[in-house]
């Protein structure tokens, strides 16, 4: 292991976590992320090999497939987002592009991002504050870009209405924890 | 505004890039004849119409489509999205 | 009939019958020697100096609608000579210099008030620009003064100076910049040139040009055929959809950009003030009311009305620069239709057809520029030469590669 | 403390619970329900404002949003709000309020001199004078009105409340929760749709709160407060009080503002103010209601003189009446309504004066038919009418409050804000919504000008119900209950024509019927002149209780009828909304958010300067003890790094992965310069140009791969060279086989840059990798590890023109090789550099960024005319060659230094010939960047000069009379600094 030690995207050496109200706001910084995106005419091929490799189906746009080690969500036309365990992170793109070979470009993004989970009652109410999704009917699974304070994140839905994951540009991680401790604080005060 | 994007459905036009007249995507060829007029005539001049509108719009805080809407510049109604890569090569465009 | 404070008295002491239409609504004749399209500013002010400068007779102007119904109508009301490249700034310099006497001229009191136009800057990058554009405006015979912190703050002590995202470093400052009430420009003008013989039309919409030979013949309207040896089309807002009627492709796109204004206030901005790390520009009428505005709503449209996204980065703006505007209410929106030109620069040129001239593209700088746009109209209908200081406004610069690109965002006009 | 004496009994206030409150510093009491209005009426308080421009005495004219007239400064401080409609305010303990626009009191105003000149001070007077002498106007007659318009004063301090701003869905939004609203949102609430209900009112019901009729068998008010409990029973029903829709937008987007804390003192810790809710609706039904107009007769703005809706409201809701005696004007039945409720709330009705040569007589008191008002009397409060009878008597009637009824005007406003136009209809002689609707937008209730009870539910669940069978939800109209369904009984009547004195149209901003007469002599007579010559409905109420009655006597004027002289279309918001509800959270340092980079946190704790770089924050430069001034630290960092070596984050360039079997190609066509042959391992430098033919960006591409590529652009560009390059994927070249993805955040890179940078990277690039001169050499790259297995990217390129190498670590990792590297450096007294150094550094070297690639300089003018191919295709390369762009003496980039060391080069100046005149006309070009340059201990600068090229040499004028400076320059090359390039090759 190298000697290189990390700091969370908040620039601390600890996970940040917060309890507003009911809510709870966790620094997430045990996962892993590659992006795969499809070589053109590769369809079939490329379909196979994620298959084998990944173990799930890649999703459909709007969807996120869990499974283990490697989950998934749509990113854009022919391209997903794949999410592992840090664990994985020196290999993860390697090990991917490896065994897609010349049917997809790998990019790494572990560190593009970085991810807030929240989790509680009123975590409706909160991204009903924060951006424009029809929060309230999001499916447990599901995942879409939106805006945050101007930041243009994901969402993804972990159990409907109650914990949702906020993935975020990783350099912006002060201002968009902010704005949801802000608004999380503003629910709370009702 | 709300754009009825094909892959992701409704997204407030404010997650898009406006670029302009769809027939940009028209690009003229660089050997032709006329191609310094044809550049010209491509780059700088627009119908500009009062009424339905084909129009390039780059999703840029979504999945970073562009798309043509063709949408009434009287109304703002949205009759139509596609995916500019699909119209694109359906106007022979390639390599 | 001159107005003056004497004939309020008069008036007053006689129960104000006197006072007689400010202009007439003539019937159209069949045949003028120069036909205007346009009742707004630019073509009023084309018809007031065609016939008080160029001793031109025998004009009329076509409005569809009520005059000064578009631009004029429905703008920031702001006038200034502060533009850094050498094709707009003698231009806009003579537009002041005219603004500088236009009530006594035309005598209309329009409120030409010189209070100053702040643009500040938050970067040392944007001070260099800025002192870039100060000389310019000097060497160009205009006027600036480059502020720093302390000098913007003695101007306005209540601007986000301790909990501001982007400091403020200074600004440019361009005294002779100022508001001007923009209904009575064009009242003033229509009145000026009503009394020196111009028929004004309103309601009467041009359906397209009768041409021959290459050569304008008079325009078809509403209200029937009118002959003109010449014609000139200042319709800003409309360009693209009349020139079509004349088989010309413009340079031009329809946006709407968004103003502003808030319930009226006892005096708080006296001047001009422009935000450099938002889009927000602000300023007081004499009414009270804040008058403000931001950026353009960025897709075509011909609808006079906007959307809530601007609506909502105009006032971010605007509380972020003056905290103490959170208390204030926005009492209004209106939009009006922009000829988003290529290079965010103007076209007052002829055209490829014997008789027609064309004026336009004025992005939302066209009402500052309103009497030199008159005046350099007339002039090139006058004479069929450009103005000295419209030589550079020209349909073909584009072909040729001499575009006016103040802002450097090339051909993509909603950036302009 | 004055007593309540106009206090009533019953209502919907709380008469157990007295609220204190003060107004102009006096003391009272009112109830909890009551607004600061009604209080003040209940206290016997009738003066409540002065008119904008003549100063009158002025009273509360309605009870609701539409006032004109009882406009407050609320709270103190920061908090200070002018304009405060108190027909709104709701009552507070402890509420503050202050009249305005008034010297020194509210009953002794001095500018009430105004209103003797009045008959001088007509509509448009202003533009007929003060033009002489030429100098006045600015310097006295503006500065006098500026001082006298104006309304209520903001304090200019800062707001110290905080706002939010949200945004919410559903399938159908009931806009106004009156009869209509009410039943339309539970004829939709039980069928299941997600239903939104917002009302700008804190108390839902609307009329029903404010009329003494019944529905069923109980109060209309009891039926909407049983109603509301059934609706917040349901889970698919939201309830929005005290929310006013303001705003209808494209696509079924609305805009409406929750008021969370105004009817508190203050709002509670860490609770905003007001909250801005967008809605996306997929069906909306507006239930607006009616605003029921006056009807204009001399002297018509006495305080006391209100509209009868209103006084029914005062008596019914907030057991108020403006006074112990109330006569009534009437051209309808509604004014009988407010007599008998004000009877029966044991108010002594005056009279009834009804325009109406038929109006029914009532019970006691007596009814004057065909009569009109015709004048008033009283100076800060209504003492007497003055009536002419049908028969033509005149005679006074002794009364403090006079109640009006001229009609209703449906509420329509929404249906204009897309530019519809309202329709006239002959039977209520009123304006209704016209087509064309917002899209999904449908209106029920007074505002569609069904105005009987019943009507409005009927109406209100009908278009529920239509609207929900668009969306395929089906639903049934409950069975109506019982309620009133009076027609409308009304012959219009607009103002009283001969009496003396004005008759007030538009009271806030003092119009009256002589100045639209006036604006008709002069030929403003298009309702748009109209407005903007009188200043009619142009006040805070926006005309909602005076466009009608100008455009009616418009209308005689030109003898056409209403509809002909035209509509005034309404436009947003509905109310007037604080700016900080539209700013939400968006300001202060909030305004934008911040974007740090991976050394943040050590740059920080080395004390170091930051700068704003469009959102990124970057360190400017790291000052150290016994530095006085920035210049020290800036020079002590140059020099190090070109006699030692120096390390910058530069983590803020654009990224972009270029992957793809026709990646090479693509670049090809992105960048002007050729890129297909550029061999695995290496960087190449490459220009991007707009399509017409304008430097667009530069930045550098590496090759991983035959089929991957690193491009990096500028910082500002990162964004927008981006969006370019998928524009060109997708919609020019969409068969090419490549794919882009932005990895800007994923890399923490810094630039290590000095004669010793390879010694001191070699200290911590794993052993394996071969960094040396040959084995690396200049425009090398390639994938190693560090500090013993962390992956990173080398890059050997320089902009400073050192020896030099950009490395990539992770972002987690930054922080920590950035601690590494200064570890491993120190041997070597290794200086971490910021942005100004860099600068300074790019200068030497006559590198171009922003301020030379301005979005106006073509590579030509750049020095870099050679990078543009003619052999390939490529954005821009044709219309760069149009004639414009290559004049002979086009501008060239050349380096500037100053004849006398001393002297400074000033970023910004212009250049003019060494002699001749120093003007626009005879301007050489101008200075782009300028530093200085501690190696050549003189100032420097880089600049664009025509025929620069071959005017090297030479010696020029840099002018800046913007500061009052001039500085004899030579021109020089832009290569200060090892203009053969052997330091990075080294």
């Amino acid at each position: 292991m190298h000697k290189l030690k990390a700091i969370t995207a908040l620039g601390a050496s600890d996970l940040k976590v917060s309890t507003i109200g009911d809510m709870t706001l966790t620094e997430v910084t045990d996962r892993a992320l590659a992006s795969l995106s499809m070589r053109l005419g590769q369809d079939a091929e490329f379909a196979k090999r994620a298959k084998d490799i990944l173990g799930i189906e890649l999703p459909l746009p709007g969807v996120a497939e869990v499974g283990s080690p490697y989950s998934a969500f749509w990113i854009g036309p022919d391209s997903w987002m794949i999410d592992a365990s840090y664990t994985s992170h020196q290999t993860l793109a390697a090990d991917l592009k490896s065994a897609m070979q010349d049917t997809t470009s790998v990019v790494e993004q572990t560190d593009g991002w970085c991810r807030f989970d929240v989790t509680g009652a009123s975590a409706c109410d909160l991204f009903e504050r924060l951006c424009n999704v029809d929060i309230r009917t999001m499916q447990a699974q599901t995942a879409t870009r939106c805006a945050i304070h101007h930041i243009g994140c994901y969402l993804w839905c972990i159990e409907a209405g109650t914990r949702f994951a906020v993935l975020g540009p990783r350099s912006s991680a002060g201002s968009l924890y902010h704005a949801m401790e802000e608004a999380a604080q503003s629910i709370a005060a009702r | 505004m709300i754009i009825n994007h094909p892959l992701l459905g409704p997204r407030d036009a404010q997650e898009f890039t406006y670029l302009g007249d769809a027939a940009m995507i028209d690009r003229p060829d660089w050997q032709a004849e006329n191609a310094a007029e044809a550049f010209h005539d491509y780059l700088y001049l627009r119908d500009n119409p009062a009424g339905e509108h084909r129009e390039l719009w780059f999703h840029e805080q979504g999945d970073r489509s562009w798309l043509v809407v063709t949408r009434n510049t009287l109304t703002h109604e949205i009759t139509n999205v596609e995916l500019a890569r699909d119209v694109a090569r359906a106007q022979g465009r390639g390599r | 009939m001159q107005y003056s404070g004497f004939r309020i008295i008069k008036e007053a002491l006689t129960g104000h019958k006197g006072w007689r239409p400010a202009w007439r609504d003539p019937e159209p004749k069949s045949e003028y020697d120069i036909v205007v399209v346009g009742g707004g500013g630019h073509g009023l002010a084309t018809a007031y100096y065609l016939a008080k400068e160029f001793g031109e007779a025998r004009i009329a102007v076509l409005e569809k609608g009520w005059i000064g119904g578009g631009n004029v109508g429905r703008n920031t009301t702001i006038i200034r000579s502060n533009y850094l490249l050498d094709g707009n700034e003698p231009f806009y310099e003579f537009s002041l210099k005219l603004w500088e006497g236009l009530e006594q001229d035309f005598n209309f009191n329009a409120m030409v008030s010189q209070r100053g136009i702040l643009n500040l800057v938050h970067t040392d990058a944007q001070r260099d620009a800025a002192r870039r554009r100060g000389n310019a405006m000097i060497l160009n015979g205009s006027d600036a003064e480059l502020l720093d912190t302390e000098g913007v703050r003695a101007l306005y002590p209540f601007l986000n100076f301790n909990n501001a995202r982007f400091p403020i470093k200074g600004g440019l400052l361009h005294r002779r910049g100022g508001t001007v009430r923009h209904d009575a420009v064009a009242w003033g003008y229509a009145r000026g040139a009503d009394m020196r013989g111009v028929d004004i039309i309103q309601n009467c919409e041009v359906t397209g040009f009768r041409i021959e030979n290459g050569r304008v013949l008079g325009v078809e309207t509403s209200r029937g055929y009118i002959g003109a040896k010449k014609v000139g089309v200042a319709v800003a807002g409309s360009s693209s959809r009349v020139m079509e009627k004349a088989g010309m492709r413009l340079p031009i796109e329809s946006h709407v950009l968004q103003a502003f204004v808030s319930e009226g206030l006892k005096p708080l901005i006296d001047g001009v003030i422009t935000y450099g790390a938002g889009h927000f520009y602000c300023s007081q009428s004499d009414k009270g009311g804040l008058v403000f505005g931001g950026d353009i709503d960025m897709y075509n449209t011909y609808a006079q009305r906007g959307n809530l996204p601007v609506i909502e980065d105009v006032v971010e703006g605007g509380v972020s620069l003056i905290p103490a505007l959170g208390r204030v209410r926005l009492l209004r929106a209106w939009g009006g239709v922009m000829d988003m030109s290529m290079d965010g620069s103007p076209f007052i040129d002829r055209t490829g057809i014997d008789g027609l001239y064309f004026n336009g593209g004025w992005c939302y700088g066209g009402f500052k520029a309103t009497p030199a746009s008159g005046w350099c109209f007339a002039h090139l209908l006058s004479t069929d030469r450009p103005h000295e200081v419209a030589t550079a406004y020209r349909l073909d610069r584009f072909r040729t590669g001499h575009m006016i690109d103040e802002k450097g965002m090339g051909a993509q006009p909603n950036l302009h | 403390m004055s007593r309540q004496i106009n206090r009533l009994k019953g209502g919907l206030v709380d008469h157990g619970q007295n609220l204190n409150f003060t107004f102009d510093g006096k003391s009272y009491q009112g109830l909890a329900g009551d607004t600061l209005a009604s209080a003040l009426l209940a206290n016997g308080v009738r003066l409540m404002g002065r008119s904008f421009k003549y100063h009158r005495p002025r009273g509360v004219l309605t009870a609701g949003s539409e006032e004109p007239n009882a406009l407050v400064e609320l709270r103190q401080g920061g908090r200070q709000e002018p304009n405060t409609r108190a027909t709104v305010a709701e009552l507070y303990e402890g509420l503050e309020a202050q009249s305005q626009n008034r010297w020194p009191s509210l009953q002794r105003d001095v500018m009430a001199v105004n209103d003797l000149f009045s008959n001088f001070l007509t509509a448009g007077f202003y533009y007929k004078t003060f033009m002489w002498p030429k100098a006045f106007w600015e310097k006295l007659y503006e500065p006098i009105i500026r001082r006298a318009a104006g309304l209520g004063s903001v304090s200019g301090e800062d707001d110290p409340d905080v706002y939010d701003k949200g945004f919410l869905h559903c399938d159908l939004l009931v806009i106004g929760a009156g009869p209509a609203g009410l039943s339309a949102a539970l004829t939709a609430g039980r069928a299941g749709a997600r239903v939104i209900l917002a009302d700008e009112d804190f108390a839902l019901g609307g009329r029903l709160n404010s009329e003494s009729f019944a529905i069923s068998d109980m109060a209309g008010s009891a039926w909407a407060a049983q109603t509301v409990a059934e609706l917040t029973s349901m889970d698919n029903v939201r309830l929005l009080p005290r929310t006013t829709v303001v705003g209808a937008f494209d696509h079924g987007i609305y805009g409406a503002v929750e008021r969370i804390a105004d009817h508190k003192p203050q709002p509670g810790t860490a609770e905003p103010r007001q909250i801005f809710w967008r809605i996306y609706s997929k069906r909306a039904v507006l239930c607006a209601g009616a605003t029921e107009r006056p009807i204009a007769f001399p002297n018509n703005d006495r305080p006391g003189i209100m509209m009868a809706g209103a006084v029914r409201s005062y008596a019914n809701r907030w057991a108020a009446t403006p006074h112990e005696r109330v006569a009534v004007f009437t051209n309808n039945d509604d004014g009988h309504r407010t007599a008998t409720d004000l009877m029966a709330k044991g108010v002594q009705v005056a009279a009834v004066i009804d325009t109406r040569a038929d109006a029914p007589a009532i019970d006691g008191t007596e009814c004057f038919a065909g009569a009109q008002v015709i004048d008033s009397k009283g100076r800060l409060g209504l003492e007497t009418v003055t009536i002419r009878t049908a028969q033509g008597f005149t005679s006074d009637i002794i009364c403090g409050a006079l109640a009006l009824s001229g009609g209703w005007n449906p509420n329509v406003h929404l249906t204009c804000h897309q530019r519809g136009r309202p329709q006239w209809s002959e039977a209520l002689a009123a304006f209704v919504p016209g087509e064309p609707l917002p899209i999904g937008l449908s209106v029920a209730g007074a505002a569609a000008g069904a105005l009987s009870t019943h009507g409005a539910m009927e109406t209100g669940a009908a278009r529920a119900v239509e609207a929900l069978a668009d969306l395929g939800i089906q639903a049934t109209p409950g069975d109506l209950p019982q309620a009133e369904d009076a027609p409308v009984n009304l012959q219009p009547f607009w103002y009283v024509k001969d009496g003396k004195g004005r008759a007030w149209i538009d009271q806030q901003n003092d119009v009256t019927v002589k100045d639209v007469k006036l604006a008709h002599q002069e030929n403003f007579v298009s309702v748009e002149h109209l407005k903007r010559y009188t200043t009619l409905g142009m006040a805070t109420d926006q005309g909602k209780t005076s466009n009608m009655g100008g455009l009616a006597v418009m209308a005689e004027m030109t003898g056409k009828s209403i509809p002909e002289t035209g509509t005034t279309i309404f436009r947003p918001p509905y109310t007037p909304v604080a700016m900080g509800t539209l700013a939400g959270r968006a300001v202060g340092k909030q305004f934008h958010p911040t974007r740090k980079t991976p050394s943040h946190k050590w740059a920080t704790e080395q004390g170091a300067v930051f700068t704003e770089v469009g959102d990124w924050l970057r360190a400017q430069w790291y000052p150290q003890k016994g530095e006085t001034h920035w210049r020290q630290s800036v020079d002590r960092e140059v020099l190090a790094t070109r006699n030692s070596v120096g390390v910058c984050d530069v983590t803020t360039l654009g990224k972009i992965d270029v992957q793809g079997a026709d990646a090479a190609e693509f670049l090809n066509k992105i960048y002007s310069n050729g890129f297909a042959k550029l061999p695995v391992g290496k960087v190449r430098y490459g220009l991007m140009l707009r399509e017409d033919g304008i430097a667009y960006d530069d930045g550098t591409a590496a090759r991983f791969a035959e089929d991957h590529f690193v491009v990096t652009t500028t910082t500002a560009n990162a964004v927008l060279v981006y969006r370019q390059m998928e524009f060109a994927r997708q919609c020019l070249w969409p068969d090419l086989d490549v794919q882009l993805i932005s990895t800007t955040e994923a890399w923490a890179q810094y630039a290590v840059a000095g004669p010793n940078s390879r010694k001191l990277l070699q200290k911590i690039v794993d052993a394996e990798f071969d960094i040396s001169n040959d084995a690396f050499p200049f425009m090398a790259c390639g994938e190693i590890t560090v500090c013993g297995g962390c992956r990173a990217r080398l890059f050997r390129i320089s902009f400073s023109g050192e020896l030099a190498y950009e490395i990539a670590v992770p972002t987690r990792y930054g922080d920590a090789l950035i601690r590494a590297l200064m570890e491993a450096g120190e041997e070597f007294d290794a200086t971490p550099y910021g942005t100004e150094a860099l600068g300074v550094m790019r200068i030497e070297k006559g590198h171009a960024t922003g301020n030379e690639i301005n979005g106006t300089t073509t590579a030509l003018n750049l020095g870099l005319g050679r990078m543009v191919s003619k052999k390939k295709d490529c954005i821009g390369n044709t219309l760069s060659e149009r004639d414009g762009l290559n004049e002979p003496d086009a501008l060239r980039l050349v380096g500037l230094k100053p004849v006398n060391a001393t002297q400074p080069v000033t970023a910004g100046g212009h250049l003019m010939n060494k002699d001749g005149p120093v003007d626009a006309a005879h301007d050489q070009g101008y200075v782009t960047s300028a530093a200085y340059s501690p190696n050549l201990g003189s100032s420097i600068g880089l600049g664009f000069l025509k025929n620069g090229a071959d005017r090297i040499g030479e010696v020029i004028r840099l002018v800046n009379p913007l500061e009052g400076s001039e500085t004899e320059v030579e021109v020089v090359s832009a290569h200060f600094v090892d203009p053969e390039g052997e330091r990075l090759r080294a």
